[in-house]
């Protein structure tokens, strides 16, 4: 099992989720975090001072999933991530050893 | 000269004043508490900015083209800047001239802001800035002359005591016809044409404002009078339990409508009580005020839900319903509930007719109007900002800021 | 007839129903302040429901009941619906009936939302309607016609000028009957019954209620005095004042017992002199007026932590110890302070003996019918939410909505 | 005595007060909502605690110093704890001594609170503490009686209708001094002296706030008449233009100057429009008032940027620009518009003298006098937290808790 | 030594938390999250129009523990996480290569 | 490529930022959380009674970067993120097989 965390644009976590839908892929987690990179930041003001911002608000999207789905994910989320301007996000792919469901106690593919 | 002032009605009249420009801070607060907080500078800009603007406008144009002149559909330009305006009485009233004026513009300003609520979270702030001054400066004055400045609908004795139509519609129409053009914000309906829920950020600043503007209609209402009569504490009396009438109407609505107690449509059945009432609130009862209430919270729920799912338009605070739809209601209701001349009460439809008459004329007049304005404004600066802004929100994209820079938000 | 109205008197009574009904936006957001935001719309709705339904309730029921017949306990139903009141004087007074019937209108239900923070965040929505309805259609009437409406605690001398007794007393006698039979939240107290500290969530909004209260209460306290004489200045500073003494006394006393100055409890003290001060405010001097609100500030901060500590009994904002505990100080104190019989000005001890009788009295009759109230509540439709609704928070489950939908919260 | 008593202006002057009062609350929201979310309880507690104390002092020593005995320099005590003030008229006036107090206690707060917001952020509490009782104590009332009391400056014919320059400057420079000695917040100018942009955390609060002050500015110039007289109308009028003015000319030039309109400075600038017309409000035209404004509006921008970038101070609310430049721009207009003897209006440069002649004493004294006193307590308890206190919050540290306890921050 | 990432339910916090302290593991991070799963979502109404909220608050517990531990950490997380109910959340074990102790420098076991 | 999660405090958040910045290594994500460990906890007061909170704000920033350079980064992390008391934080580091830039589809060292 591998753990995909996608790194996206905020504005685009419904369609991200939709096209995760599609896929039958429903269980995942979020986070809301800041990110920096290539993109430049944003230029606030306040009382007429402007200030620069590098952090940017960016979604993570956690899944874990067999290890056989994780091209097909990916590929998924970077098409409907995708927007073509810096500050798109990063995929990220890691090695899970073992999965356990809470409420049953089930654990690895049975459990994600 | 002095002889004539009656100074206690002075005080009213200023009081009152205060009274309804505290309701600008009422409108402020409920309309950043509807609408999400990435967009929050720009509706709190926007309402600061039509008072403060509409006091401007009013006291260069507004004023005199409503309240000066013989005309029976514009005033003149005698009062341009407020010249000659003293402190001798208005005409017909034992209050200071000054008085009266500043009355006026509180109430003038508060037309235009019904607007901001209808537009939130997609209108460009120079787009709103030209509605907003068309309306002070022009629309609001005409209708105001029609009838409380002598003009032709005064003259065939329609009633709207503290302007269910002079105010509450004209903002409600005008509220329509610039979101017919301007279109619903992203997401508002679904492929299918759905309506969706989009949620405001903000309940207690909601209820802030929602409170506020009960507590300024006491002003908005019985300050109408434009003096202290033994009338008045009627006046507040119906005030109060039409507000009351229609909060709890619509929260019993939506209780067995939809399941749940709603927050959101007890605050507009409150508002909608208020609007309703203005125009009949000096010549009903108590009694028949709690039954405009009521059936005003009734038809702010229903109207509310047609305008959306029915004519596809996105108002985000139920503007259009709350003050359009029931500033109408309001206006026909003195026909019905009066106690001089109502249907129900008296039996005689005249007075009915006459309602009907000036509140049709001003639909027409403002909504197109308005419709006109809002496209030549579509057709050269624009009215919309782009997609991306609007996804962005407002704030950050038009005002350069963040209204909550400490919290980590959704 | 017209003769004997008093326009300015009217005038005077008019704007101080209007502060009081801004109380009711104070009570609104000191309440939703200080409890957590997952029942923000729960508390906020139930404080605006309280006044729109009081609005009603007192109108139909109320009124008739506290201010009319001869009755020593309790009026008839002559002004049933308010019937026959019009703008001719109330008996007694330079000032229409209409305007007399709105400020005790605005006065009634506050004593129900003063319930709303003691029950907060775990009764029923349905359960808080039934208390409120029975508290202002009821059992405020009741007290309201022994004290002020000519029964038999006023034939006795009993003088609580703006109700410390008759407002605050009841509410807080009523709420500490409820939350007996309600219980505490969940988490309020650990395994070994002590009792834990469970944070508000915004203090500003919390802020903004203390000071519009303090605020209404100059409409509150000489308001009351139904006619604008020469005392009236008199009474605004003696409430002012004593809102002062008693945020400043408890913020020191924080600071003394817990190491820290604590914003929670010194708004609490301003209400708590607030509280004090409304029996007495009308025949007391400044100076005493400061030592009336200093120890009440120093009671509500010893009353919250016994209620806490000893009585187990949960009170999230500490209605019981304002407006309960302050409220019978606050009658008391009149025995003790008033220049023209109080015990420690004059040496006279018969006033002061009035005031306990009143007092006792009031709690008796209070606690007892709310007691059986909420215990009838419970064992019908049930007082109290089930544990997973309250762990959840009441706006998700009864509201079906989140107060602050864009933030990220705990 | 009675026959002197005019219950028409008394009541006016009790309103007045409570608008005044409510004041207090405006400046705590848009102080609080304008500095960060980890100093909103220590920003709230000041806030609230200036109107309580500054209540209490000035009943207590304040009031006699302003306005007894026949000093050119300063009162006696001779109204000690207002002993002797009663309900008999006020020398001048025909309202009871009473309500003047009451009003002129209001006022005094004012003052004090004005500081709170320039301090803010790193101000030991205890030191606040001392710095607002010697300003309400001994400061204001000097000022007071200079030019209220009988003083000197008053003989000099110095004009200062409601306080531009005995309110608004005196606190305005209260603060400059002070933050003089308390230095700037950690991390306000970069190691080149750079000023960076230190946001605040809710535009809602800050907004509550300004339209609050606006509304109660109703009060504050209105009421200086002391009556209620018909020139009346005119200073609520020239109040409100002016406050318009201010918002419009500041946000028009942040959006010109920086590219983005900005609510920040927009809220400034109303209330730059308002400190300004204080002083001349009753004596210059509504046209002059609208004037006033947008000049207010223009100076407070760039006197907020010459502060911080030029002088180096770190003001967060920007209260020296609006309280204390616009205070003297405001008393100095009244040489300038007058319509009895402004230099631009009449010609005549005599009263202009008059005027820089009070505004420069003032400044001396209050600067001076304030320097001193901040110097002291910097030597003996200390003015300023320490920097961990300061990184960490106010709140969590001094006051032992969290504005938001329910919400995620940054 | 061993990354444990636990999801579960916002309201069990305390249970978790106290559960572990029995244990002796007091060291953890946590994180306000949303997921999505087998549970169904939650529908509001907002002006009397319902609507669906898919993704749902969760709570993320991260620990770093020895790789002997990890076993007892996560059935005292399942037991005391559980409720029987969909939604109860899941458990992710991985790999940690190397850990350090920001304050003193120390690394891996020691810096635990 | 490892993944490096570092768990700071948030006043140390802009020196830390720095300091990475002048190593070149601008890329990275943060997250507001909570944490506790060896650091007590603080107590706060409501309306006069006193409470403890034990989960204390921290922030997590999360860096991939290539394997050699990782040493380099967590010395840079741990110099300016460092108070010497207790909370100053951990650093974990974890295996990462896979990256990918949303935005070009680039893999692995090129998505960095
Ligand atoms: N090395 C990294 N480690 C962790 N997160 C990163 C890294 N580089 C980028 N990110 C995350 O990806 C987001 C987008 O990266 P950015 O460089 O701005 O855009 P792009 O990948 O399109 O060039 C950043 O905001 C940050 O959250
Ligand atoms: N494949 C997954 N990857 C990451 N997180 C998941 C995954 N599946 C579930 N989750 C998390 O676990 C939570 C509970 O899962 P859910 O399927 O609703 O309940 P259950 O595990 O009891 O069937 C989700 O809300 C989500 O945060
Ligand atoms: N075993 C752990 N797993 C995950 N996070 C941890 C662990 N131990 C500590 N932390 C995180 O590191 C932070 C600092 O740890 P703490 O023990 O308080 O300080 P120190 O490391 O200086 O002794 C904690 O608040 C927590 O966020």
């Amino acid at each position: 099992m591998k753990k995909i965390e996608a790194i996206i644009r905020p504005e685009k976590i419904q369609d991200v989720k939709a096209a995760l839908d599609s896929l039958g892929c429903v269980g995942m987690t979020i986070t809301e975090v800041k990110g920096r990179g290539k993109q430049g930041g944003v230029t606030q003001q306040w009382r007429g001072r402007q200030y620069h911002i590098d952090l940017l608000p960016k979604i993570k999207i956690e899944l874990v999933v067999k290890t056989k789905y994780v091209d097909k994910v990916v590929n998924t989320i970077i098409e409907s991530a995708k927007t073509g301007q810096t500050g798109d996000g990063k995929i990220f792919v890691s090695p899970v050893e073992k999965v356990y469901r809470v409420r049953t106690g089930e654990i690895d593919e049975e459990a994600i | 000269m002095s002889m004539e002032i009656n100074l206690l009605d002075t005080m009213w009249v200023l009081i009152a004043s205060f009274l309804v420009f505290i309701m600008h801070l009422g409108f402020t607060t409920i309309e950043a508490g509807l609408t999400r907080s990435k967009n929050t500078i720009s509706i709190i800009t926007k309402n600061v900015f039509t008072i403060a603007m509409g006091s401007i406008i009013f006291m260069v144009i507004g004023f005199t083209l409503a309240f000066s002149g013989e005309g029976k559909l514009i005033g003149d330009l005698s009062y341009f800047m407020i010249n000659g305006l003293d402190s001798s009485p208005w005409p017909g009233l034992m209050i200071p001239a000054m008085a009266f004026f500043l009355f006026q513009a509180m109430f003038a300003a508060t037309s235009a802001t019904i607007v901001s609520g209808a537009v939130a979270e997609r209108i460009k702030f120079s787009a709103y800035i030209l509605v907003s001054v068309v309306l002070v400066g022009l629309i609001y004055p005409i209708i105001a002359h029609w009838i409380w400045g002598g003009g032709w609908l005064s003259s065939l004795g329609f009633h709207d005591f503290a302007g269910s139509t002079v105010v509450h519609s004209v903002g409600g129409w005008t509220a329509l016809a610039t979101v017919i053009i301007l279109g619903p914000r992203f997401g508002k309906f679904d492929s299918n044409g759905k309506p969706q829920a989009i949620a405001g950020h903000n309940i207690g600043l909601a209820a802030i404002g929602c409170l506020l503007l009960w507590f300024g209609w006491f002003g908005f209402n019985p300050g109408s009078e434009l003096a202290l009569t033994e009338n008045v504490p009627l006046i507040a009396i119906t005030t109060n339990i039409a507000a009351a009438g229609g909060g709890i109407a619509a929260l019993t609505i939506t209780k067995f409508k939809g399941g749940k107690p709603d927050i959101g449509m007890f605050l507009n059945g409150i508002l909608a009580g208020l609007v309703a009432i203005t125009a009949p609130c000096a010549v009903v009862s108590p009694q028949w005020a709690l039954v405009i209430g009521l059936i005003a919270g009734i038809i702010v729920v229903y109207a509310v839900e047609f305008i959306e799912a029915k004519l596809k338009i996105d108002d985000p605070v139920g503007a259009i319903s709350v003050h359009g739809v029931c500033g109408f209601f309001g206006t026909i209701s003195v026909g019905l509930f009066s106690s001089a001349n109502g249907l129900i009460t008296t039996g005689s439809a005249s007075q009915l007719f006459v309602q009907l008459i000036g509140s049709v004329a001003t639909f027409g007049l403002v909504f197109v109007s308005a419709l006109i304005v809002a496209k030549v404004i579509d057709m050269t600066i624009g009215l919309r900002v782009p997609a991306e802004v609007e996804i962005k929100g407002l704030d950050i994209t038009e005002f350069g800021g963040d209204s909550y820079p400490d919290f980590i938000k959704m």
